[in-house]
């Protein structure tokens, strides 16, 4: 194994880099919200927050903080000059009726068509929440997956099909993992690029799958 | 004359009746009208149905309405967080029932009950458990889920500041659910943190015009009722 | 004919004394807007215009009109203080969802089951424009209709049936003629008032309808 | 960087195309945007859907569009007026075509394509000749009607200020239509009186953010292009 996965924040800043001048960005609650701290200073980038607000700036300082600002992880946020408030039907109007360039989303499991698993894992016992999960899947123009590609138990979280309850049909264009990137087309997975020293067929192997090169 | 203003939370929630359903402002702490929802603990009613995009967090708010044992049923899009104790607590019991509504749904339904809509279609939630045994559709080939409104008999809604004729504003991210739940309720209870003169208020910047609200309630900013 | 028609400033003035204290109101275009002059000072109305305005007031003075701030009718108007702006979907939601207690409606007939036409009287070189009388029809609590009893024809208005292309279904619970006042009820028109001096037989006569007491 | 202020009417309607869906925004001459409209004229486009709440007054606006021959339909609730000289030459003559809709299902059904939804139920319209041939259903005891969005390539909206990125104010009831045709268009149209830098509109008091609008452009106040 000569390769060496990516971390959080380098996945981070690798979405950054494809997040283009002047788009309106919806960052999922969990990891995608490290997408935030590297966006490029060369480009303006618009961050809407379910829960009303678009133009989110980064989190105050210490003491400055105000519980009537806050982005969906419930986490005290600023507001960008240009920045506005609007009540929750608004914030998925915005969501659903594909306003967002982009949302970039966590995941369990992303299947070969564009499947996506990120709201429950199927436990019985699992007190299911959804929030805004399925609106952005389903609403923005392209929904990304990020994620790592293997679960701490080295399962695949891509799939052929997915096993987890669904959170969007055919939604999610684009995946982006500590491992590789890979689109998602018509005829399933395509690696788009693969870390230093990592081959496809290793990747093949590792994910259980025949993504196309 | 109009005036909306009451002098006591427990006045404003007065006439609150066992097996009410009560839609609840908020996302997270941010817009939770906590003074109103202490309130109807104190009032007494049972058997509940609260609708809400979260089922409360820590001990306070919908969580102390939860753990008072009033609430039969919560419609709500993310009850599981770090500080749902009570919640889980309850629905691993079975002593809550839940809806799980995706967010957006959530939100098109309530305003759909307060302007008039019947139901809708919309593509949230096609092909997933939420939408299992709901009626589907093809549109200009996309695949919709049929969704009803959500009417309430009472929507508690935290504001900022308000008027005798019931017009409102909010504060920055606490806006979230609160003008939609007023206008989809029987009677909207907001509390506001300031009351102003009729005509303080631009009229290009009321949030909730006052048709939408039946009573104001002015609390302190700690959340007290005043 | 021992009796005297109501003139139109006294049907709107016999209108507004039934307007009760704290109603929200919409007076639709035409002969209803003149129910604005006779509001009671005792009581506070609040009247609503569908273009999006609540708390409209009277007419501005001469060189004061402000053609941003105008009435249904496209009239130059005021707002009260504790007015506001609001879009017309916003606008239309009030209307359609009950919110408002009362519309004021003319009418070109009202059919015993409460059957409402007021916007086509059916002709075919008629251009046809409707506005928001459907939506006030069917969506304030209730809905009353101003109009004068006959047509310049000598026909009532008041109808077993309309005849006319319908505005809406069963939602006119109240008619105020100049003749007299009638209710709907599941049994049909119903006489609550008539001007002094007009027998029911004399109405049913004028209305070719036999009307209850 | 965003910019979405374009430096001339006709910059902004330069790739209208001939078939173009056109919303309009106004009520009467109220936040009806004529600088925009007739840059359109100037711009050429033919074979236009107007959707509008009226059909034009006087010989301005979108009467000044028909008379030039460019409008093959328009959706409309109330295109008969006492100044609709010109349309109602044009539909006599069998020169245009002309949807009525309801007010309220007219500003709806733009709502729900700026909202993702698919269709919908309203009672408004049911047992009218509106309703002809169109489903009905059922719903808790009381007849519904379904509606569908419309959706437009273009929305010209008349606003009172905006800023580089689109986010947009209006003067008291030229609002009407234009935040809810901003969100149902592919590309949306501002004009606006005052051009300000961007953190100058409170956040509180955006009518329109700027997500909903794809280019803004200043016109004097009395409607001339600047």
């Amino acid at each position: 194994m000569n390769y060496k996965k990516l971390t959080r924040d380098q996945l981070a800043a690798r979405i950054a880099q494809d997040i283009p001048d002047g788009a309106y960005v919806n960052l999922g609650i969990g990891m995608p919200t490290l997408v935030a701290n590297h966006l490029r200073a060369d480009r303006e980038v618009i961050l809407q927050s379910e829960n009303g607000l678009l133009g989110m700036g980064s989190a105050p300082s210490a003491g400055e903080e105000d519980f009537d600002l806050i982005n969906a992880g419930k986490q005290p946020v600023t507001l960008l000059p240009g920045g506005s408030y609007f009540n929750s039907a608004d914030s998925f109007a915005m969501m659903r009726a594909g306003h967002l360039d982009i949302a970039v989303l966590g995941a369990f499991q992303v299947a070969a068509n564009g499947d996506l698993a990120n709201w429950h894992t199927g436990g019985n016992d699992d007190i299911p929440a959804v929030g805004g999960a399925m609106d952005l899947a389903v609403g923005a123009r392209q929904t990304w997956v990020m994620m790592e590609l293997l679960t701490k138990a080295g399962e695949s979280k891509l799939v052929e099909r997915c096993t987890y309850p669904l959170t969007g049909v055919r939604c999610v264009s684009r995946i982006y993992t500590d491992l590789a990137v890979i689109n998602v087309t018509p005829q399933g997975f395509r690696l788009a690029e693969a870390v230093a020293g990592l081959s496809l067929a290793e990747l093949n192997s590792l994910s259980k799958l025949s993504i196309a090169p | 004359m109009i005036d909306k203003i009451f002098s006591s939370v427990a006045a404003a929630l007065a006439d609150v009746h066992d097996g009410a359903t009560i839609m609840v402002g908020g996302f997270g702490g941010a817009g939770m009208p906590v003074a109103l929802v202490d309130g109807l603990i104190a009032q007494g009613a049972r058997h509940l149905t609260i609708i809400a995009n979260n089922a409360g967090n820590g001990e306070t708010g919908i969580a102390a309405l939860l753990k008072a044992g009033r609430v039969k049923k919560v419609i709500c899009s993310f009850p599981r967080q770090t500080d749902s104790q009570v919640f889980d607590a309850l629905y691993r019991a079975g002593r809550v029932e839940l809806e799980l509504v995706p967010q957006g749904n959530l939100a098109e339904r309530i305003r759909a009950a307060g302007s008039g809509i019947g139901g809708f279609f919309t593509r949230v939630g096609f092909g997933t458990r939420l939408a299992d045994g709901k009626e589907v559709r093809k549109i200009d080939g996309e695949m919709y889920v049929y969704e009803t409104p959500i009417h309430a008999d009472f929507a508690l809604v935290k504001a900022e500041r308000g008027d005798r004729w019931g017009n409102l504003t909010y504060s920055k991210s606490a806006r979230n659910f609160g003008p939609v739940m007023a206008m989809a309720a029987k009677v909207a209870v907001a509390s506001v943190h300031e009351v102003v003169t009729l005509g303080v208020l631009d009229p290009e910047s009321v949030i909730t015009p006052g048709i939408f609200v039946q009573r104001v309630v002015r609390v302190e900013r700690d959340g007290a009722a005043t």
